[in-house]
Order: structure tokens, then C-alpha cells, then sequence
């Protein structure tokens, strides 16, 4: 608001207008990460916060063989991001570049699948690929060939991820492509850049903020993904998030899911202060 | 047809016996029915400097675009040099151009910038370095900029590199699109002289395009005058000024008075609105209606109406002092009438004073648009 | 304050629309439940301070005598008004029934109606159903049977069954060599594994011919396929196993009970008695999910509303010797630590 | 390559892409209308049997209400929210700010399952029984950084300078807020609506822990595809398919409509 | 002191003989411990046209948003008719700001973006249409555009719809920041004469600023020339032109000559960069080194020494068309003179040709700053 009286005393105006905001955040993120922590130096299979810390859960984490779970979280997260980078940015370009007014409707058409459960659009991928289903049967009827279905194996699950992050890679890399000056591109040509010149040189450096933050983003979100390895790839690989999952389940160990969590938090975490602190938001926002 | 000043210029037989380096034959751009450029036919000369003017959406960005192969031609020829390089892409032709924006590379130095076209050509580092400090150097850019953020530079500080970049690349025309219109007035004037200097000393062939009367006149060899796609008036900046084809060329280039008038049958021009007639110099083939135009320079007071060779009485209604000179405004019936005066000549008029102004013969103009 | 609220948390079935619509009508109250697919999450959910919200808590047999009741997590029932119920029910729940008692007999503490084997299943056109019976638990210590089968992700069943495959009752506390052989056996179970998901998965994978059986199963997960017509896929009950008197086979029974809240619903023990209805029963039985045999077709009133197609999805014709071939379903003593182990194993087999 | 064999390649991998997007909604779609329970290819009998218990069910229809509640409160609080959080965002100057920013920003940036787990276990840790009002609140804590965003990028756009010509022109504080700034920044509130809808609506990882014993609809097709799995999944999701995508081409049809009467 | 013309003005002594509106004393605002506005003194008469300009950065913008209550001082008084102001917020005060960005409101249409002040006023809306029609009929608006978006409106007319929403508001003084330094040349000349005629017709108060020399001199009843916080110079424009303070303000109004002199013991005036002594009209008390200024206008070439009072000898270096006028850059030593003309006076002169350049003593200005 017009902000004529702008007086030392009390909060700022912008200060004020955060202030729901951090209060939200603080009784909505911090302390339920806070419980978190502290569940994570209970006892193991203890069910309240009352008891003497301990550090045995991260001791029994340590010497589990959680690490494999782990490697095919920050695997398959690094694999996704890899493809969804690859797939998304001539699509990303074409929103920003190429496709005029068709990129709004295209915008809604890429956004519509995000609110769709995730669990119901794995299961189509299901449908499609089992034996005897849209694929297969489709290929048995009419040409009479029965290949092996590919459900139910690692390359599956990295299928459903890229499947499901697709458009938290697309949106922040149009938004980035969109960064940059088309006259910068035409310049840079002009000097006599190739197309792939053009591309290395100019294009991609000044994306770079948004590809980055959709790099991030998917990497995060794909790292605590969960229902892919379960509904498409049938649990041949199990991420860590499954793991989190079965200490609270059947393992009846919340301590030790807690612990899990923790250190899944940690890795995210500082992940994301990483690269979060070298953007200027203001910037791949706001420019219009 | 006023007599114009002498202008200091290179002669223009000299210009136009150099070779042209581009020509342009019905060049043609359209944008679905429209025709953005529509059949241009140019010679620019080698080493000219060679302005665009004309209203918003005449064509100019196009018709330069398609110069330097950012936009294909939809028809018509573009030679250059005596090859035909319509299909050449932009990276591909010897040609640069320098954007309003200037479309420096933001993640970049100053350095690194200005090397940009020599790192394209494969040029060594060290060799690249040696070049950008002696651009730097001709551009007035201390050396130590070679190292700093383009985001750091001020607003004329980054015209210079982006200059400096379009040099590295040694272009053999360098396009302009209205590089100087978002810089303030103080700095512009500086740079104008600058780019004439840089003009002047790298004899290259300079296309630029302005929507500043003065930027052109002050910089230009030759000035073409577009509209709606068109090339309306190709000339020395003085031949547009003192001969204008018609009267939107002569209202583009300045304060300008206009009198629509008519041939009468007794071969007299009488002005429409008015009970007036007119002489002039010399009346065109087959002239029938069209503008007197007289530039407000050529208007004076007079107080017996024999001391010019066209007398108007009116009201003096107003008085602007811009600057150096001062415009008064005269009401002559419905009409108004500028005159232009240099600001030493002092003067007695007062407000509503009933004034009488004149013209020769020789200062006014008669176009037929 | 809650006459007119009712919440379930239950094994799929009682969530159903078939059975909540009509008494969701019939009493105009809000019913709501949530199923769960195994017992400790919901017993924990209970631990975890929920008794404030679920008025009905049901899971399989032991949980309530054993876990539930002696934690103060169940309420006992009014045993005049319940008992005559069981009376009605087939004759192995005959009053007091064991598993609606708590451990000192004398306290009714829930009511039974779905119960089932399960142990595994196969498509017979495969697998027929004769090799499977006989050769029991030995499927999974088939080398040749890699990749063919999958494994249905219900853990707590999964170390009932991998310790039936390593050839011990799984009842019962265990020495080092057993765990020894336990681990080896998850290993390879999981290893050999073509899938590991949920009842749909396995259906479809059997259906569609991905698998050849599965480990962990029976009326309970086969039964939809079958009413759909599979009739090829069935529940097995092997002929002998490492169980107490060399049975083959576990057998579940579901104990409904009123959970301890403070603010306990009405209706909690209202609609125990509407499920025991004889229709209603039948609806339980054929709820839309999974279809189970129910005690109360000991009444003819019930039994009689069962179509003969109905009676094949649940493999009436062999439920009773199969329940014979079966323990009961119990607690392991140390569960936790087999699951521990299996976990990983499940793991490791990921790892390739 | 030419331009034109660029662009209608870039063109094709767009559309495949979006094919590849909606491949699994159509094999949903063709599941809700076989007549057997378990999904073979080609379908033998086709019905829509499965729709007509769907509709009739009560169940769902909680189910709905559920959702649709959840949904609507997490809509109406997360923009109330997030509108002074972009203000505050992207709006003013002042000393927090970058900070600020990136504290917003965290919770998207966040495992959603462990999320719900975290809130599961604080709302047990201060003894708060976990029912559609707890997965309001589980929802807001990722919703509200999503609107905060979409509305800051409105925001960003905003001239300061049109409320101080309000305020200069005579206008209270209330009055510039009601006549300037809410109406122009409206478009901005009006997508952070219609994001916060439909990502509460859609949510499964947050709604699974926190929901006791509401269940939403999401919630409800795990359940049901875990255990007692019936084409009544595929109808349901296909009806939420096909309900986002009514819902945002229709928003987004009205809104070039106005803009085209406005011109 | 050159001898200025007449111009056509409300006399100077009629303009101060009206009550001031606005008095400013010893206004400053601080930012931190930087005065962006340091201690100005100044009187605003009512009806008055007063313009400020100055370098980018001087404190143009935050002196008047304190006027107009949009900042709040950091110490002095702002006075309007009388009453201290200082604690007024901007909605209460009877002032109005029109701002660069127009900041019109994009989601209401014309009528309703002109009404605007009116509804907050609480009047009906049939009476509110009334007078939104008569703002536009006297801003030469088409009544069809009540109804319009602003959004479709072209820069000048939405620059009208800003006007038209302030004189809704009816306020006592209007407040312009750079209303037209975003839109073009040819719009701007139109738009600055249309606000000048508002002015007139309504007979506020305008406080209005602007980086162009041209548009102060043209619509000002006085300048007040900014720098660093300060007020320099106050004037009309006339006097700001012909007698500026110092160098700064000199140069800040167009093209200039200017050499740096000092004053010899012997009371002559000589040139700190070369040898040459110059005749002034009038030595300032104690002055004793400074500027010598002399607007192009005032220097004329001359064939022999005696022509003129003070007379250099110099090479014609290069000669260029300002429109009406010509600019000629003669070089003396290492110092570039300019010499104006009117475009009517030919001329035979050739460039590196050497030429006599003259100016009298009266033309020229002796400053110390
Ligand atoms: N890509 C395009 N598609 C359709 N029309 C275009 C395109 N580019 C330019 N035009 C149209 O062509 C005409 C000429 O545009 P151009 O940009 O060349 O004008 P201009 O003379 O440079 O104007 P300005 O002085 O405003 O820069 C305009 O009417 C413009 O709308
Ligand atoms: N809110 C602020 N906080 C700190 N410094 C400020 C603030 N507003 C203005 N300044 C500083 O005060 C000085 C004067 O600014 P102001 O905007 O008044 O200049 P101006 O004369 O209007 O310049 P311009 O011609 O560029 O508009 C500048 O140095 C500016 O950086
Ligand atoms: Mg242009
Ligand atoms: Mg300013």
C-alpha cells in the first residue's frame, strides 16, 4: 500500500505482510520438522516424545543396509532429472519461442495431469504396459506377437518418475528460456554463432537460472518419490521413501523412520540452500 | 526552392561514384497479406552512412532485419557486394547490427563481450584479449573495464561495447536500430558525435535507423524516408530538408508551415481555406492541388507588405524561446504560422499585436502529396 | 455428543458403500471408516493416541486378546447381548469363542464374521492345483520358479510365509539357525520375485499372465478374480507344512471390536449387530472389494442368500478342509526382528 | 535444418509428449468402461456399470463432500495468505526480504511424504486428532508457498505507483486496498485460487497421513487400489481427469472471452 | 549581458504580486545520512507554471512527492495558502500528482478511471458522468471513449485520461514527474502544448518536472534548476537562459561555449587555456577566475578583427543541419567552438578553411561557478 509514512518504528510493511505467512510456516514446517528431529533420538519403537534421547536409530541406520535404498532414491532422482532436462527443453523452447498463442492452452494441457491423483495415473501406465493390456494386447490381437511386458523393472520406474515430474521440469525451464532476450540470440547469430553456438553460448548460460530451479525442484520431488517404485516398478527397487514408509507401517518404528527422514532432509536440504543461494528470485520472476 | 547552405559533407558525386556495396531490389517482407517492406529499390554506397527515418511501423526495423538476415526477404533481391546473399543466414553474412537494446550478453564481461565474435572465429585468447583492449582503447573505455560486468556499465558505457563487439566482428555494414532513442538527451548528444567519429575512422558502410530528425541530419550522408513500406525520399539530409517530396516528408523533418493550396486556372496558386495567392519559384508539371510549404527559418516580420514577396497579416499569439532560437506564433485567420527567429534578434511584439509576415518566393515549396 | 457419528477403522470391506449406505439411511449418521491393509499400522494408530477418533477396530484375530485388550486400547462388550450371535455362526465360533475373549476368558471384547486361509495363490492353468497343495511352501525353494511368481506387499504375512518356505512355524520365539535360515530364505525369496505390489497388482498380474502365483494370498485376495470370472486362479492351502501338527496353512478371522474412547459412539455396538444380520452379512461377505467367507453363513438364512457363483469365488468347496489343513492366524514373538531382517533383505534384493 | 523443419520438430515431440502425458488417462478411461473387474486387452464386454455405482454410491458422495470442503477452505485461507506473502514477496523492499523469499520457497522444495509424516507426528506430539480440519492445515503448509509464488509473479507487475495515485487522489488506505490494489492484482489471486483448489483436491501424500478418518477422494483410490480394487478407481479417476481439465480450459476460455468483449 | 527578447509572457511583477500558494522553508529529506533534498527555500505563486529541472539523481522527485505527501520531510515546513502541511497525508491534501507511468488504474475503463477521485468523494454516479464527459470534451477526448479500456488507449490519449483524472479531483496545485519523457518527439511537442493550454484555461497551480531543456523553456512561467538537493538558479526561463548562475546551469540549458578565464591584476579578462584577453560587459564583484559563457547564437563569423569585440581565429572542423538551424564547429587550438545560424543564411565557408569567429562583450556572460 501507498506507503507514504514509512516510519522507523515497528515492523515494515513488508515485514507485516509476511508475518501470517512465517507464523504459518513456523507452526506448519519448522516444528512438525522439529518432531521430527526429536522422534528421530527416541528409543527405537517408542510412541511419544517423553522418553531419554538416544542415538541408537541413526546407529541401526548406519549399520542397516539402508544405503542401498539411498542409492536408488539419488539414483533414479539424478536419472530422472537427466531425461526430464533432455525431454522438457525443446518443448520449453517452443513455449517460450515458437508457439505463440497455442502456449497458453499448451500450458493448461501439460498442467491438467498434476491434479490428478498420482496413484490413478501410475495405474494407467499399469494398464498400458501388463500383459494382455492396451500395448500388449493391442500387439497380440494385430499382429499376434507376445513380447515380454518391461512392468515391474527398474527402467519402468524411471519411466512413471519422468512420467510424474515432467511438468515441474517444464514450467521453471519455459519460464527460464523465456529469460532470455531474443534479441541477445539474434546478436549472438549475427556475430556469427551457429545454431549450436548460439545455444552454448548464449541460450543456455541465460536459461540457466530457471533449468536450474527446475533441475532442482524435479531432483527434490524425485528423491522423495515413492508410488513409482511401487505401483510400476513392483518393488524390484525399494527408494528410501519406502523405507520411511515401512518404519512407520509394519515396522511399527517410528524412531526409525524419523531418523530416516532426518537424514533424507538433510540431503534435500542443503541441496536446496545450495542452489537456491545463487539466484536472485526477483529476477526469474519478476522479469516480464 | 530555398537556397540551402553549403554543407561541409563529403561532395555527393564523390559518394555516388564509390561502388555500392548493397543493393536492394524490390525488396519486399510480408507478414501474411501485409506488406511490412514493399518493393524497395536502394543503392547504399561503400563507407556511407546511410539513415532510415519514418513513422512507427513503416518498415524500418523490418527492412533492416532482413538486411542483416534475421528476417528472410518474401521477394526481391539483396546484393551485396555484387553477390546475391538473400539466402545467407545471419551468421553467415558480413554484415552486423546493433540493437536498441543493445543485446549485450548480460552473464558476461566487457571483455569477454566484445571477444564474443572473435572466440566464434576460432581466434586464440591471447590474440582475442589484444584486440578487445585496442577496441576498448579506440572506444575511450578505460582497460580496466576489460574485466568488468556489462551489468556494471552505465547506460553509455554500454553502447560503447556493444559497438566495440560489432567492430570486433568487422563488419563490412554495420546496421543501427535507433541504438541512442532510450538514452538521455545529454548523453545522446555525445554519443552522436562519437559514432560519427567512429564512422569517420573506420570507413565502414554504417545503415541507421532513428526516429530523431536531428540525430539524422547531424549524422548522415544520405537519409531515406520510409512510410507505410516504402522508401518515400532518398537524398543528402539537405536535399530532405530544403526539397521535400511532399508534405509528409516536409512535416516529418521539423516544425514546418503548411498551406494546402490549389492551381487556379489563371495559373495561380490560392490557398484553400483562405482568400490568398501565392508566388512561387517554380510550379511542378501538371500541378493541380497540393501544399505550399514554407519553413518557419525563411518566415520574417515585415512591416510594409512590398518587402517580401508574399505578405500575410495576422495576430501574434504566442512566443516560445527553445533555446537558441525563439518560435512565435502568428494566428492568420484560422490558421497558425510559425516563425523562427534566432534568439539575439531582440524584438518589440507584444501578445495580439496585429503582425505582418512574409516569405520570398524562392524559401517556399510546392508539393503535389 | 456422537449419536449420530461412526468411525471405522477397518480391513477393506466394512468401508464399502454396499454395507455403510444402508445404515448410514437407516440410523441418518455419518459413518466414516478407513481401511487399512495390515494389522500393526492400525493397532498403531491406536497407540499413537487415535482411540479419541475410531469408535470400531478391526483386525485379525490375536491382536485384539493379545495386543489390544491387555493395552487398554479395546472396550469389552456386553457378553448377553453379543453371545447370542455366536450361536448363529458356524460351529467352530461357538460361545465363548477364543479369539473374542480376552486371555482370561472372561470378557467379550469383540465379534467375528470374515475369516479365510491364506496362504499363497496360483493361476492352475500354470500351476495346478494339486502340485501346488502338495508341494506346499516348496514352490518358493524351486529354483525353476524364478521370476514366475510374485509377492504381495503384506509383510506381516510375509514372514509368516518365508519362514513356512526356510521349513519352521513361524509362532513361536526362534533360535540363530532358524534366523540364519530365515534370512537366507528372504533373500531369496524377494530376489526371486518378479513383483512385489498390492491384491490389485497381483490379480492383474495373474490375470494378464505376468505371474504364475504369488506368495501370501487366498480367498481374501483371489476371491475378485475369481467372481470375475478367473476361475483358474485359487487360493492354496498346502497339504503339510512346519506348523504345530504338520499343517500347511494359516487361517484368519477378523474380531471386530469397540474401541476405548473416551467419547465412544452409540453406534459402535449398533452396527456390530447390523452386520451380524443375516443380509447384511452377506453384503460384508460380497462387499465390493474382496469377497471372504463369514461365520454367520452357519445360518441357513444366511447361507441360503449365497449364489452357487458366489460360494466358487470364495472356494466353498474346499473351505473347510483347508481351514482344517490351517493354524490360526497368531503372533510372533519376535516379529520385529524377522521384519527387520526382511526389510532388508527386500533391500538388498533391489540392490540386484 | 531449416527453421520451418525445426519448428514442426519441436512441434512434433510437443504433442507426443503431451500424448505420453495422457496415455495413462486414457487407459484409465478404457478400464472404467469394461464390464469385469480386471483390466484385459482388447476389452470383451464393455459397460458402464461401474459409473452407475459410482454415482450412486453414498459413500463418494462423502467422499466428494470431503474433498470438495478440504478443498475449498484450503482455496479461501492459502489465498488470504499467500496474497499478503507475495506483497510481502515481491512487493516491498525491506530487510527480510531475501530471506523471507526462500523460507517460502522451502516447502515446495520438500518430499511431500515425509511432509505428512512430519505433521502426522507434530500433530500427535501437541495431542491434535487428525481429521479434514488437520489435512486443511497439512495442505496449506505446501499449498500456501504455491500461491505465494503464483501470486508474487502478478505482483511483480504491479505499479506501486497506482496506489499512490489513489491515495494522492483522495482515497483512504481501506479504500486505495479495495479499489486498486485487490482488483488489479485479482488475475493473480484468481490463478492462486484455482491452483490451491485443485492441488488440495488432487493431493495424496499430505491427505494420506493427515486426514484421520475423512477420507478425501485420492486417499480413497489408494485404499481401494491396495485392497478391494474395482473399476470404480479408474471411473473416479477419470472423473477428476476430466473434472481439472473443465475446470481450467474453462476458466481459461472465459478469460479470453472477456478479454476479446473488452477489445 | 545578452539582450533577451521580449518575450510574450505574464509580465514577471504580475506574477509575484499574487499570494504564494505553496511556501517551501528550508525543506529537507534525508535518507540515512544523505540529504536527497538539502534545505530549499522557495514560493509557489498561485496559477503559476513552475518547472524543475535537473540532473538525474538531484532530488527532483523526492521533493515533490513531499509536496505531495507521499514523502514525509525530514525537517522544514511545507506551507500551502498559509497552513503548515507537513503532517497532512497525501489523500488529504488539495494536491494532485500526475506520475511518469501515468499509473492509471488498467482495470477500469476511461469514465471510470476519471471518475475515480469523484466516487471516493462519495458523488452520485449520474452527476460523476457529467463531469467525466466534460473532462474529456475539454481534454478533446471523444465522449465514445467513457466507456473504453485504458488499456486501449494510445500514449497521448492515456496521458489526457491522467489529466482528465486529476482535474476530477479538482486539487489545488497539480504535480507532474516526467509526464512525456517516455512517449515521442512528435506526440510530446503535441502534448506539451495541449498542457500548456490547460493550464491556462484552468488557472491551477502546475509543478511540473523535466529533463528536456526545450519543454521547461516552452511551457514555464519559471525554472528552478535542481542539483544535488539544492535549488541553483530561479527563474523564467528567459532568465535562467540568458543569465545563468554558473557553468552548470549554463550548460545544463543547450549547446554552449564556454572558457575558462581568470581575471588578471590589470582588470582584463583572459582565457586560463590560451592567450587571448576578452572584453565583458559587467565583472562580477571579486572575481577572480570562473567561466566565460557565449551561446552560439551570440558568436557570428566575421571577416575582419574589428567586426566584433572579442574576435578567435580558428579552422572550420565540421558543419551540421539542426533542422531550421545550422551548427558550425570551428576549432581554436585545442578548444571546439560552435557557432549557430539559421538554416536561410547561406554560407560559402569550407571545411579546415580558417574563419574569423566573433562575439560582443554584451553577449557574453562572466560566471564564477
Ligand atoms: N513478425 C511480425 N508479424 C507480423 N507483423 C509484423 C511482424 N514484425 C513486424 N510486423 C509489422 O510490420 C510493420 C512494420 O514493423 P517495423 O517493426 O518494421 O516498424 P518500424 O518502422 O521499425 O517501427 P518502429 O519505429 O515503431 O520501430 C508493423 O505494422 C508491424 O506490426
Ligand atoms: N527511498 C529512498 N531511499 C534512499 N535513497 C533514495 C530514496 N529515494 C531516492 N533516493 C535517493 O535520493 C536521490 C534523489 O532521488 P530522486 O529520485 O529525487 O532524483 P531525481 O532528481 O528525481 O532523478 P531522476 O531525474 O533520475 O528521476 C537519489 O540519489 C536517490 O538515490
Ligand atoms: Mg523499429
Ligand atoms: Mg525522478
Amino acid at each position: 500500500m501507498a506507503a507514504p509514512h514509512e516510519t522507523g518504528k515497528g515492523l515494515s510493511q513488508g515485514a507485516r505482510n509476511a508475518l501470517p505467512l512465517m507464523l504459518f510456516m513456523i507452526i506448519g514446517f519448522a516444528a512438525p520438522l522439529l518432531t521430527v528431529i526429536a522422534y528421530s533420538f527416541m528409543p527405537p519403537r517408542s510412541f511419544g516424545l517423553t522418553r531419554a534421547p538416544t542415538l541408537d536409530n541413526y546407529a541401526d541406520i548406519f549399520a542397516s543396509n539402508s544405503y542401498i535404498s539411498f542409492g536408488w532414491s539419488m539414483l533414479f532422482a539424478a536419472l530422472t532429472v537427466a531425461l526430464l532436462a533432455l525431454i522438457c527443453y525443446p518443448i520449453a523452447y517452443g513455449m517460450a519461442r515458437l508457439f505463440g498463442r497455442w502456449s497458453p492452452i499448451l500450458t493448461l494441457l501439460f498442467t491438467i495431469p498434476l491434479f490428478v491423483s498420482e496413484n490413478v495415473r501410475l495405474y494407467g501406465w499399469i494398464l498400458f504396459l501388463i500383459k494382455n493390456g492396451v500395448l500388449l494386447g493391442t500387439l497380440k490381437s494385430w499382429f499376434g506377437i507376445e513380447p515380454e511386458s518391461i512392468l515391474f523393472t527398474p527402467g519402468v520406474v524411471l519411466l512413471g518418475m519422468v512420467y510424474v515430474y515432467l511438468p515441474f521440469m517444464l514450467f521453471p525451464m519455459t519460464l527460464g528460456v523465456s529469460m532470455v532476450p531474443n534479441e541477445t540470440r539474434e546478436a549472438a547469430r549475427d556475430l556469427g554463432a551457429s545454431r549450436w553456438q548460439v545455444f552454448r553460448e548464449v541460450e543456455l548460460p541465460l536459461s540457466m537460472p530457471g533449468i536450474m530451479i527446475g533441475l532442482l525442484l524435479t531432483f527434490v520431488l524425485a528423491v522423495g518419490a515413492i508410488a513409482e517404485a511401487k505401483v510400476l516398478g513392483g518393488q524390484t527397487i525399494i527408494p528410501i521413501t519406502h523405507d520411511i514408509e515401512i518404519a512407520f507401517t509394519y515396522a511399527q518404528n517410528w524412531p526409525l523412520g524419523a531418523a530416516l527422514a532426518v537424514l533424507l532432509m538433510i540431503v534435500v536440504g542443503t541441496l536446496v540452500m545450495l542452489v537456491l543461494k545463487r539466484f536472485d528470485l526477483d529476477a526469474i520472476l519478476g522479469k516480464r | 526552392m530555398p537556397e540551402g547552405p553549403n554543407l561541409l559533407k563529403v561532395p555527393k558525386d564523390c559518394m555516388s561514384k564509390r561502388p555500392p556495396i548493397l543493393q536492394l531490389k524490390s525488396l519486399t517482407k510480408s507478414f501474411g497479406t501485409f506488406n511490412a517492406v514493399d518493393g524497395i529499390d536502394l543503392d547504399i554506397a561503400e563507407g556511407e552512412f546511410f539513415t532510415i527515418v519514418g513513422p512507427s511501423g513503416s518498415g524500418k526495423t523490418t527492412l533492416i532485419r532482413m538486411l542483416a538476415g534475421m528476417e528472410q526477404a518474401s521477394s526481391g533481391d539483396i546484393i551485396l557486394s555484387g553477390t546475391r546473399i538473400n539466402d545467407l543466414p545471419a551468421n553467415k553474412r558480413p554484415t552486423c547490427m546493433v540493437f536498441q537494446s543493445l543485446a549485450l550478453f548480460p552473464h558476461r564481461t566487457v571483455g569477454e563481450n566484445i571477444e564474443f565474435p572473435l572466440k566464434i572465429k576460432g581466434i586464440d585468447p591471447a590474440q582475442r584479449k589484444v584486440r578487445a583492449l585496442a577496441l576498448l582503447d579506440q572506444l575511450r573505455l578505460p582497460p580496466n573495464y576489460y574485466g568488468k560486468s556489462v551489468l556494471r556499465c552505465s547506460g553509455g558505457e554500454r553502447q560503447r561495447v556493444a559497438l566495440a563487439r560489432a567492430l570486433a566482428f568487422d563488419p563490412k555494414i554495420l546496421f543501427f536500430d535507433e541504438p541512442l532513442s532510450a538514452i538521455d538527451y545529454k548523453l545522446r548528444k555525445t554519443l552522436e558525435k562519437e559514432l560519427k567519429d567512429i564512422h569517420r575512422e573506420t570507413g565502414k558502410t554504417f545503415v541507421y535507423i532513428t526516429h530523431s530528425l536531428e540525430e539524422a541530419m547531424v549524422m548522415s550522408d544520405r537519409i531515406g524516408v520510409m512510410r507505410a513500406g516504402n522508401l518515400v525520399q532518398v537524398g543528402t539530409p539537405n536535399e530532405i530538408y530544403s526539397s521535400p517530396k511532399d508534405k509528409f516528408v516536409s512535416e516529418f523533418m521539423g516544425d514546418v508551415n503548411v498551406i494546402p493550396v490549389s492551381m487556379n486556372g489563371s495559373r495561380t496558386i490560392t490557398a484553400d481555406t483562405f482568400d490568398k495567392t501565392f508566388t512561387v519559384a517554380t510550379i511542378p508539371q501538371a500541378f493541380s492541388k497540393g501544399h505550399l510549404v514554407i519553413r518557419p527559418e525563411f518566415v520574417r516580420f515585415v512591416t510594409e507588405a512590398k518587402e517580401a514577396e508574399n505578405v500575410l497579416e495576422g495576430k501574434l499569439y504566442n512566443e516560445y524561446a527553445l533555446g537558441s532560437r525563439i518560435q512565435y506564433q502568428v494566428r492568420v485567420g484560422e490558421n497558425v504560422f510559425i516563425v523562427e527567429k534566432l534568439r539575439q534578434h531582440s524584438s518589440t511584439l507584444r501578445r495580439d499585436q496585429t503582425v505582418l509576415i512574409g516569405w520570398d518566393a524562392k524559401d517556399s515549396i510546392l508539393v503535389t502529396g | 455428543a456422537r449419536e449420530k457419528e461412526l468411525n471405522i477403522l477397518c480391513w477393506e470391506g466394512y468401508n464399502s458403500a454396499q454395507v455403510l449406505d444402508p445404515f448410514r439411511q437407516d440410523k441418518g449418521a455419518t459413518v466414516k471408516a478407513e481401511s487399512l491393509t495390515n494389522d500393526p499400522t492400525m493397532v498403531n494408530r491406536l497407540r499413537a493416541g487415535e482411540t479419541k477418533i475410531w469408535d470400531l477396530i478391526n483386525v485379525n484375530n490375536p491382536w485384539a486378546r493379545k495386543i489390544m485388550a491387555p493395552e487398554g486400547l479395546i472396550k469389552p462388550l456386553d457378553r448377553a447381548t453379543f453371545e447370542p450371535y455366536f450361536d448363529k455362526m458356524m460351529p467352530a465360533f461357538k460361545a465363548p469363542y477364543k479369539w473374542a475373549m480376552d486371555e482370561k476368558g472372561e470378557q467379550l471384547i469383540g465379534m467375528a464374521q470374515r475369516f479365510g486361509p491364506y496362504c499363497f495363490v496360483v493361476n492352475t492353468d500354470k500351476v495346478s492345483r494339486k502340485t501346488a497343495e502338495d508341494q506346499g511352501w516348496n514352490l518358493w525353494n524351486d529354483p525353476a520358479n524364478d521370476k514366475k511368481y510374485g509377492v504381495l506387499e503384506s509383510d506381516d504375512w510375509n514372514v509368516f510365509n518365508i519362514c513356512c518356505i526356510a521349513g519352521f512355524d513361524p509362532f513361536k520365539v526362534h533360535n540363530d539357525d532358524e534366523v540364519a535360515k530365515f534370512t537366507e530364505t528372504a533373500k531369496r525369496v524377494f530376489k526371486g520375485a518378479k513383483v512385489v505390489g498390492d491384491i490389485a497388482t497381483m490379480n492383474q498380474s495373474l490375470v494378464s499372465g505376468e505371474i504364475d502365483f504369488h506368495l501370501t494370498g487366498g480367498t481374501y485376495s483371489a476371491s475378485p478374480a475369481r467372481a470375475d470370472g478367473a476361475a483358474n486362479i485359487r487360493g492354496i492351502t498346502p497339504n503339510s507344512g512346519p506348523m504345530e501338527g504338520g499343517k500347511g496353512g494359516i487361517v484368519w478371522i477378523e474380531i471386530t471390536s469397540p474401541v476405548n474412547n473416551p467419547e465412544l459412539s452409540p453406534l459402535a455396538t449398533e452396527f456390530l449387530k447390523y452386520v451380524q444380520d443375516p443380509k447384511v452379512a452377506h453384503t460384508v461377505a460380497f462387499a465390493e472389494g474382496t469377497f471372504n467367507p463369514v461365520a454367520q453363513m452357519g445360518n441357513k438364512e444366511c447361507f441360503d442368500l449365497f449364489t452357487k457363483e458366489e460360494l466358487d469365488a470364495i472356494q466353498w468347496d474346499s473351505l473347510e478342509e483347508e481351514v482344517a489343513r490351517s493354524v490360526e492366524y497368531d503372533i510372533v514373538p519376535d516379529y520385529d526382528k524377522l521384519l527387520d531382517i526382511m526389510t532388508a533383505a527386500k533391500k538388498e534384493a533391489s540392490a540386484g | 535444418m531449416t527453421d520451418r523443419g525445426r519448428r514442426a520438430l519441436i512441434w512434433a515431440w510437443t504433442l507426443a509428449v503431451l500424448v505420453f502425458l495422457y496415455l495413462p488417462a486414457l487407459c484409465i478411461l478404457l478400464a472404467s468402461l469394461t464390464a469385469s473387474r480386471y483390466f484385459l486387452f482388447p476389452i470383451q464386454k464393455w459397460g458402464l456399470d461401474w459409473w452407475r455405482k459410482t454415482f450412486e454410491s453414498l459413500e463418494i458422495r462423502q467422499l466428494f463432500a470431503n474433498s470438495i470442503t478440504i478443498a475449498f477452505c484450503v482455496m479461501v485461507v492459502a489465498v488470504v495468505i499467500a496474497f499478503f506473502g507475495a506483497l510481502a514477496f515481491a512487493r516491498y523492499n525491506w530487510k527480510g526480504r531475501t530471506v523471507f523469499q526462500k523460507i517460502v520457497l522451502l516447502p515446495i522444495f520438500f518430499p511431500q511424504s515425509v511432509l505428512g509424516l512430519a505433521l502426522l507426528l507434530w500433530f500427535n506430539a501437541i495431542g491434535i486428532q487428525t481429521s479434514w480440519m488437520t489435512a486443511i492445515f497439512a495442505h496449506l503448509v505446501w499449498i500456501i508457498p504455491v500461491v505465494t509464488l503464483v501470486i508474487s509473479i502478478q505482483v511483480y507487475s504491479f505499479d506501486p505507483a497506482l496506489e499512490e495515485a489513489a491515495f494522492d487522489l483522495g482515497a483512504s488506505r481501506w479504500q486505495v486496498f479495495r479499489e486498486v490494489t485487490l482488483p488489479v492484482l485479482l488475475p493473480g489471486i484468481v490463478s492462486g485460487a484455482f491452483f490451491a483448489f485443485l492441488l488440495s483436491w488432487g493431493n495424496f501424500p499430505l491427505s494420506l497421513f493427515t486426514t484421520g478418518a475423512d477420507a478425501t477422494i485420492p486417499k480413497y483410490l489408494y485404499a481401494k487400489m491396495v485392497a478391494g480394487y474395482t473399476p470404480g478407481v479408474p471411473v473416479l479417476g477419470t472423473v477428476s481427469t476430466f473434472g481439472a481439465a473443465l475446470l481450467l480450459l474453462g476458466g481459461y476460455w472465459l478469460v479470453t472471452l472477456r478479454r476479446r468483449a473488452q477489445s
